[in-house]
């Protein structure tokens, strides 16, 4: 049994994704206190707890959309504890939403492709007009990088220079692609709100990938899908992080797909991290039980181990 | 159906053709249209203002049907262009570019004018959009409203701007052809805007700012520049404005001309172009068809005597049965195209 | 000093029908989220209609507690029934569609109102504006130094029913079980009706208050400033709505402190600074109160949760 | 380069390049034929809807009125006449679109309108080069005849307004300290105001103050609370009558009794209604006054009266007057081309109109004297003449 | 043209409370319901399932009001109620806990509960139901006074199914109850499910865990592309290996 800050494979050295003792609190209540968690390539980790143990509020402070308390997020090595959302997505963290959150009045296809457009983007693009202000740059730049933004790349779609054309034919078949990974083909020019709340979930999942992530975050992947459908996502998703070399971290309340599926977990109950390891590991500890598996659990799924 | 990507919607055109193809096809049609025209001044005032409520309608349609974002002021950014292109064409007015025929001259100094206009119109298109990094929906709305009144009370107070008298004496020089040509370009832009990522972005902030900003999209950048570019065009409109109309006045630019502005895009259909330009077209028409349906009906007798008052509380009603009959616009969030084949051969079943 | 005293005087006396016009506005908006633009014309209309009870009643009986009575209940009803035919015909069709859709019907009923009462067929006005009669003979109610500061019996008045209508309207919107349902509604219409509430008739319901509430506005704006014409109600309408979002659109207190504070500024932009600049000051005030709190004084941005 | 130095080019004979200029040139497309041969159209212009609704209204009774005694009479050379009216909502852009149709569809052979002077601007601005005269009612502002031969005016004009009130002012009311609140959204009352202000203070008056309204509002008390601070003699009010009597009112309300002046914006029936007694006491300059027992004012009351339902206000008579001098010119010229009707219109001198004989000088305004009344109760009394 | 049913075992004879006939629902052009009949007994639990996009949801909405069906007949104890609206429906006894949970986020839980008694008047019984929810998720209690729309999803579903329960209905639909709960909590509610089934009320329910669903329901029905391809009771399809082979995935 490997302890937590042991892994036996070679790994870069600086872990893709870090949360370093972070905390969040939203008037009076500690939703997140002293989260740690780091994820390297080729991780598949899982995050579980009660509900409203504070993981979908890791995922959000880990990608942006809270600021952290106190502690500090690094993606990639760089500290991105005030970026914006898309700035820390395209250093390379994607996510997926517990409440889908798709497009819901454009097709699979563009939902995807408008994930994939990152790409097709300069530099000037990620100091953006937010990162102007939020970050203090001086006027001439910001000007400067205003105008950039503004002729830059909206010049190349007016006169359909052949690069541009190129890049979108690149954007659509990689969308294409994912939405094929995905087993969504069938689904490419349906408008995504008209999809079945099962395939909404897998469509995220590509609209995620389109953003070409290093670490994946999945916020119940699973949920609403029956248990034959659930199998098939296991298996999706390790071929996910195998394929595309992911760090893939998945909050799911179902067992069999978390334990089955991942390598380490981290339990969290009340915001606060009560156990972290491997599946075995984490089954038998008596503070997950009590707070979230229930003794029932042990009886039931006891002896699969 | 598929709401998106126009240059790959069009088949079978060489794709080294496409981004020159419709330039070479419209140069001709403006160039037509100019002279055709030259005798009928009813017909190319009308065009003009035709061309100006299509360039702005197409220019908000970019802030309020593709980003979502809801500016009902457009009507200011307008008056920015109008006023600023119509101040220096009167200090330019007496000169003209050696060695060009005047015409061409005066052609060149108005498009000159209308990039001043427009340009200054953008930089205020920038401050109302630096707000909306903060507001939604209706507050963001009421903040365009605010700043076009806004304007409209510094130029009712400059005494540069004529005050409540307007400017007159602006060359008239904006004829179809340059109308025409502008309508073009933000056509061009709204429509290749349309089929690239850029425009897939600001879709994706119509529809989930949150998800658009976790899926990389700069949704703050992005705002800001549709508000930029819909109010270059809308401060090109009022500047086109300014130089065919003979006089302009702060009463021209209220808030009344910005909700008509709204209703030429809803009733097209949020995100259409194509909707956006027919509904204005059908829309600045429609009082005019009134005029002649109620001029027809006989010019003697009490009623007829008030016939041309009876046209706006009728204009009132036709956009409430409108919006009842086509709730969606007229194209939903699809183009003409896309629309089109399946209004035409035959009417399929199961659509009532 | 006295100065100063009439300006305050002056400036909640028009906040205070600011914040009549508002609180319908505010109402109609919380269950509907839609701005009405229409209503301010609504408010004229309702105008026309005292008026034209206060004509039929004649100088005397006008004047008489029971002819005011019959004035205010004239208008408010025949609002109320017209905000229920517009709901019904204007909006109601329109409920699934997005948003956008009611504001232009919205805007064309609002052409078709104030076009149409400038026309003079029929029972039709006209454009001119009237003078409205004195239905409430104008007293000092009290008087300071040689008439240096008055303050009129309508003020009074106007000021104790507006405050009065916003605790009443504030009880029923969250103490009654029919607040508890348009709060409902007001959230998500679909959800509401499996609760077993019947959302139409609270829209309806709603609507008819708002628009009962715009003539009652409109009256006392017409006592006020003693005149009524087809377009007044572009105007107040307009500026209604801003004091609105000044206080959190939605919010019926926030209503009423952002009409008297705009009502309040603009008397003092026009009294001690330039009287051209009251509208821009008005709306920069609006800029900047929603920079600084971007729902309002009183509104809450929605809390979304990712 | 300056091409103004440039001698007369054929370039810069260009059409549009003069409208702009303003100046007296010829006009470059030939006068268009009216539409049926046995009726002459006239075209109107004005706002029958919006803000200034009400003086759009009246002036087109005044011209119908006109048109139809004009037909009983017989017609002009054997036609009938007809008018068509086409509102512009008071929108400079919607004028100038309408008198484009008037002109190019309707085919009109003249043109009258409109009451505001920014309408009225661009109105001519389209007919100047299409050659099609036009005679505005009641745009008193000095720039809408400027705009060239084809442009005249049967009232006077603003400078001559405000220094007649000035005048009357200074000297028969012997005040010297005088307020000002103007309408910050027409033409028409801040041009007066600037007359007016410089004139009193020319004569050795005091301008105490200048506040300003918007059209459309219905509160005043607070420009009026901070006239009442500086103590004027009497308030300078050159707006219009919607507002005016209101305004009365409300300075009545605030303590305040000094009488208020004004110009022919005050003119309506409603004024007396609006003001209530607040305004009686007040002074105003206008065209004509309804009271003048000349016979042919008193049949004009009686029939347009008859006809409408009120009494006719000054922009009812200068449209009356308007139409009256268009159909004579039709009358005397030998055919019905722009250039031909222009020309006779030009020439008109002590045409009797109802507001005062008609001269037109060579600017193409109309010389004449303007008439200052008082109001009275449910009416003004007229007071004195004052020639230019 | 409904598709030949399956049936797997004898259903236990039940007064009638819902019946469903052959009812088709279309959004725009597209059919999501080809006409799917099934019933609820008094006092009886019937389970739903079906893969993804088969139309569970359609047919509650279809059933509860939420849509107006365009074919079929609905009878709820006898009366028909096809195309009644929503709200005619509550007091008549259905109570119905939709997709999406439907709470509303910016009203206080508390708030949201008590819009579930809405048309109670019992205001005792109110409180004391009010009391047992809160027994059954301590932590709505805690709560009260939070957003709706800032609670955890899994609070969220709890506060759902918690309204649902105050309306005291007849006939309780509830659209995947289990959905981000749990495994404790998924327990908990199935528990008092049974419980409230238990006191008389019948409950038709979607879930996607079929296993648990089936376990508890007295009868169930196998949604296919908008047709019901199966029926039977809840053990009997739990042990046919047609849906243990596509639902439970074995
Ligand atoms: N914006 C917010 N404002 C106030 N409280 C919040 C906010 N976001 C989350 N919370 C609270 O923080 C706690 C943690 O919520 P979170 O969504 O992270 O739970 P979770 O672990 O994802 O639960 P679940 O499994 O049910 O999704 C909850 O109690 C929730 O009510
Ligand atoms: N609002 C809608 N507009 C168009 N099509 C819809 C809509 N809602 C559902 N559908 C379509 O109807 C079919 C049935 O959907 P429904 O939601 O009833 O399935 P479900 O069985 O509940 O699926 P899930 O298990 O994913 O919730 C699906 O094909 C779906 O795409
Ligand atoms: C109604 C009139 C007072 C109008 C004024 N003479 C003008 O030129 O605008
Ligand atoms: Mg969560
Ligand atoms: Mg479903």
């Amino acid at each position: 049994m490997s302890s937590p800050e042991l892994t036996p494979e070679q790994r870069a050295d600086a872990p893709l994704l870090k949360a370093d003792a972070v905390s969040i609190q939203f008037g009076g209540l500690k939703a997140l206190t002293d989260f740690n968690l780091s994820i390297h390539k080729g991780d598949l980790q899982g995050l579980i707890g009660p509900n409203g143990a504070g993981k979908t509020t890791a995922f959000n402070v880990l990608t942006g959309v809270y600021t952290p308390t106190s502690g500090n997020v690094f993606v990639c090595g760089e500290r991105v504890n005030k970026r914006k959302p898309h700035q820390i997505n395209r250093l390379g963290l994607a996510r997926t939403f517990q409440n889908i959150r798709l497009f819901r009045a454009l097709t699979a296809l563009d939902n995807v492709k408008v994930a994939c457009r990152a790409e097709a983007f300069g530099d000037a693009e990620a100091h953006g007009v937010a990162g102007a202000l939020t970050n203090g740059t001086p006027l001439p730049v910001f000007v400067s990088n205003l105008g950039a933004l503004v002729l830059a790349g909206w010049w190349k779609s007016l006169f359909l220079t052949p690069r541009f054309m190129a890049e979108e034919r690149r954007i659509t078949e990689r969308a294409e692609h994912l939405l094929e990974v995905m087993g969504l083909s069938h689904r490419r020019d349906e408008e995504a709100r008209n999809l079945p709340y099962g395939e909404q979930r897998r469509l995220e999942i590509a609209r995620a990938l389109g953003t070409q992530p290093k670490v994946l975050l999945l916020d119940e992947p699973a949920a609403g899908m029956n248990t034959r459908e659930k199998a098939d996502l296991m298996v999706l998703i390790r071929k996910l992080r195998d394929d595309f070399s992911l760090g893939i971290l998945v909050i799911e309340h179902d067992m069999k797909l978390v334990m089955g599926i991942c390598e380490k977990i981290t339990v969290l109950d009340h915001g606060e991290t009560i156990a972290r390891g491997a599946p075995e590991q984490v089954r038998s500890d008596r503070k997950v039980i009590e707070a979230y598996l229930g003794d029932n659990y042990l009886e039931t799924h006891g002896g699969a181990a | 159906m598929e709401s998106s990507s126009a240059p790959a919607s069009v088949p079978g055109i060489p794709p080294a053709l496409r981004g020159v193809l419709p330039a070479l096809v419209a140069i001709p049609i403006l160039v037509l249209l100019e002279w055709g025209l030259a005798g009928a001044p009813f017909a190319t005032y009308l065009l003009s203002i035709m061309g100006v409520n299509v360039i702005l309608a197409v220019s908000l349609n970019i802030v309020n049907g593709m980003t979502g974002q809801f500016s009902i002021g457009h009507a200011g950014f307008m008056a920015v262009g109008a006023y600023i292109a119509g101040v220096v064409s009167l200090s330019l007015k007496e000169i003209a570019i050696s060695g060009l025929p005047v015409v061409v001259s005066d052609q060149v100094f108005l498009l000159l004018c209308l990039l001043v206009g427009g340009l200054a119109a953008a930089v205020c298109g920038f401050l109302v959009g630096l707000p909306s990094l903060r507001l939604r929906g209706d507050y963001l709305a009421i903040v365009t409203l605010g700043f076009g009144e806004i304007i409209r009370v510094v130029v009712q107070n400059t005494d540069a701007f004529g005050r409540a008298l307007g400017l007159s004496g602006i060359p008239q020089t904006a004829g179809l052809g340059m109308v025409g040509f502008w309508v073009f370009v933000v056509v061009l832009v709204a429509r290749r805007l349309a089929g690239s990522s850029h425009g897939r972005s600001l879709w994706a902030i119509r529809e989930d700012e949150v998800a658009a900003e976790a899926m990389g999209v700069d949704t703050t950048g992005y705002k800001v520049r549709a508000f930029v570019i819909s109010s270059f065009f809308a401060g090109v409109a009022g500047g086109l404005f300014a130089h065919f109309v003979p006089i302009i006045n702060p009463g021209s630019f209220t808030f009344v001309k910005s909700m008509e502005v709204v209703v030429m895009v809803v009733m097209g259909g949020l995100g259409s172009t194509t909707g956006a330009i027919v509904a204005a077209m059908f829309l600045t028409l429609l009082p005019e068809a009134l005029r002649s349906g109620f001029t027809a009906m006989g010019a003697e007798g009490s009623l007829a005597q008030k016939v041309d008052q009876i046209r706006m509380p009728v204009y009132g009603l036709m956009l409430v049965a409108l919006m009842l009959l086509r709730p969606q616009g007229l194209f939903g969030t699809k183009e003409l195209w896309e629309v089109l084949p399946r209004w035409l051969p035959r009417r399929r079943k199961g659509l009532a | 000093m006295s100065q100063l005293l009439q300006h305050l005087i002056n400036g909640l006396a028009s906040g205070t029908i600011y914040a009549l016009v508002a609180l319908g506005y505010t109402m109609v908006y919380g269950v509907l989220k839609l701005i009405n633009f229409a209503h301010g014309d609504v408010m004229m209309v309702g105008v026309y209609m005292g008026y034209a009870t206060a004509f039929a009643l004649g100088k005397q009986a006008q004047k008489s507690l029971l002819g005011v009575v019959l004035i205010f209940l004239v208008a408010m009803g025949g609002c109320a029934l017209l905000g229920f035919l517009i709901e019904r015909f204007a909006y109601r069709p329109l409920r699934e569609k997005p948003r956008l859709t009611a504001l232009i019907t919205a805007i064309g009923i609002s052409f078709a109102l104030s076009y149409g009462f400038q026309l003079d067929i029929g029972f039709l006005p006209g454009a001119a504006p009237r003078a409205f009669p004195e239905i409430i003979v104008p007293t000092e109610w009290l008087i300071i130094g040689d008439r240096d500061v008055v303050v009129w019996n309508w003020q009074v008045m106007s000021l104790l029913i507006a405050v009065g209508l916003m605790v009443g309207l504030q009880y029923l919107v969250f103490k009654t079980r029919f607040g508890r349902a348009m709060r409902a509604v007001s959230y998500d219409h679909r959800v509401a009706a499996l609760m077993g509430i019947p959302t139409d008739r609270v829209i309806a319901v709603t609507f008819m208050i708002g628009s009962a509430l715009a003539a009652g506005a409109g009256l006392l704006y017409a006592i006020k400033d003693t005149s009524v014409s087809p377009l007044m109600g572009l105007y107040v309408g307009l500026k209604a709505f801003v004091a609105a979002v000044i206080g959190g659109i939605g919010h019926v207190p926030g209503a009423v402190v952002g009409a008297l504070l705009l009502g309040l500024v603009e008397e003092f932009v026009v009294g001690y600074a330039a009287s051209t600049w009251r509208d821009a000051v008005a709306f920069g005030i609006l800029i900047i109160v929603l920079l600084a709190k971007p729902g309002g004084l009183f509104g809450r941005v929605a809390a979304e949760k990712v | 380069e300056k091409k103004t130095q440039q001698p007369a080019s054929p370039e810069t004979t260009d059409s549009s390049k003069q409208t702009a200029q303003g100046g007296s040139t010829a006009p470059a497309t030939p006068p268009a034929k009216p539409a049926a041969s046995d009726t002459l159209l006239l075209g109107v212009a004005t706002s029958l809807t919006g803000g200034q609704a009400t003086f759009g209204v009246s002036t087109r009774n005044g011209i119908q009125l006109a048109i139809k005694e004009a037909n009983e009479a017989g017609g002009v050379k054997g036609k009938k006449l007809e008018a068509r009216v086409y509102d512009d909502q008071g929108r400079p852009e919607e004028a100038a679109q309408a008198v484009t149709r008037l002109i190019d569809q309707d085919k009109v052979v003249l043109i009258l309108g409109d009451v505001a002077s920014s309408n009225s601007l661009a109105m001519a601005q389209k007919a100047q080069p299409a050659g099609v005269p036009m005679i505005t009612p009641s745009s008193t502002n000095p720039a809408v005849t400027e705009i060239g031969d084809y442009i005249f005016r049967v009232c006077f004009i603003d400078p001559f307004q405000g220094f007649v009130m000035a005048k009357f002012a200074r000297e028969n009311l012997k005040f010297s300290k005088v307020a000002v609140l103007q309408d910050n959204k027409s033409a028409y009352s801040i041009g007066l105001t600037d007359v007016f202000t410089r004139k009193f203070t020319e004569m050795g008056g005091k301008i105490t103050g200048v506040e300003s309204y918007s059209q459309g509002d219905t509160d005043y008390r607070a420009q009026l609370t901070a006239i009442k601070k500086t103590q004027p003699e009497a308030i300078y009010v050159p707006g219009y009558y919607s507002e005016v009597g209101v305004i009365a009112r409300q300075a009545r309300e605030l303590g305040l009794k000094v009488p208020m002046l004004g110009g022919d914006g005050w003119d309506s029936e409603k004024l007396y209604e609006l003001g209530g007694t607040a305004i009686q006491g007040s002074y105003f300059s206008n065209h004509y006054s309804p009271d003048n027992p000349d016979p042919r004012i008193q049949k004009f009351v009686a029939d347009y009266k008859a006809a409408y339902g009120s009494v006719p206000d000054a922009l009812a008579a200068l449209a009356y007057d308007a139409a009256n001098v268009a159909i004579d010119a039709l009358k005397k010229a030998p055919d019905t081309s722009g250039k031909s009707i222009r020309d006779v219109i030009a020439q008109t001198k002590n045409f009797p109109g109802i507001a005062g004989a008609i001269t037109l000088d060579e600017k193409r305004n109309a010389v004449k004297p303007a008439v200052v009344l008082k109001v009275g109760d449910g009416k003004a009394e007229y007071v004195t003449t004052v020639s230019p | 043209m409904s598709a030949q049913v399956k049936t797997l075992g004898e259903r236990d004879p039940r007064p009638p409370l819902l019946t469903v006939e052959d009812v088709k629902v279309h959004y725009g052009a597209i059919q999501a319901l080809k006409g799917v009949s099934l019933s609820v007994g008094k006092g009886e639990v019937v389970a739903l399932i079906g893969a993804n996009g088969a139309g569970k949801t359609s047919t509650l909405r279809a059933v509860s009001g939420m849509l107006k069906p365009s074919g079929g007949k609905i009878t709820l104890a006898g009366q028909n109620i096809t195309g009644m609206k929503a709200h005619q429906l509550v007091p008549k006894g259905m109570a119905h806990a939709p997709e999406g949970r439907g709470i509303f986020p910016n009203l206080t839980v508390q708030e949201n509960l008590d819009l579930g008694a809405y048309l109670r008047r019992d205001t005792e019984a109110i409180a004391a139901d009010q009391e047992k929810s809160f027994g059954l998720f301590p932590v709505l209690k805690e709560r009260r006074k939070q957003m709706a729309g800032t609670l955890s999803g899994g609070e969220q579903q709890m506060l759902a199914i918690a309204r649902a329960l105050l309306s005291r209905p007849q006939l309780l639909l509830l659209d995947e109850p289990s959905l981000g709960l749990a495994p404790q909590v998924t327990e908990t509610i199935f528990r008092t499910l049974r419980d409230v089934n238990a006191t008389g009320m019948s409950i038709l329910l979607v879930e996607q865990n079929a296993h648990l669903a089936l376990s508890m329901a007295h009868y169930g029905y196998v949604l296919e592309t908008g047709e019901v391809v199966m029926a039977g009771k809840g053990k009997a399809l739990l042990e046919s290996p047609e849906v243990r082979k596509a639902y439970l995935g074995e």
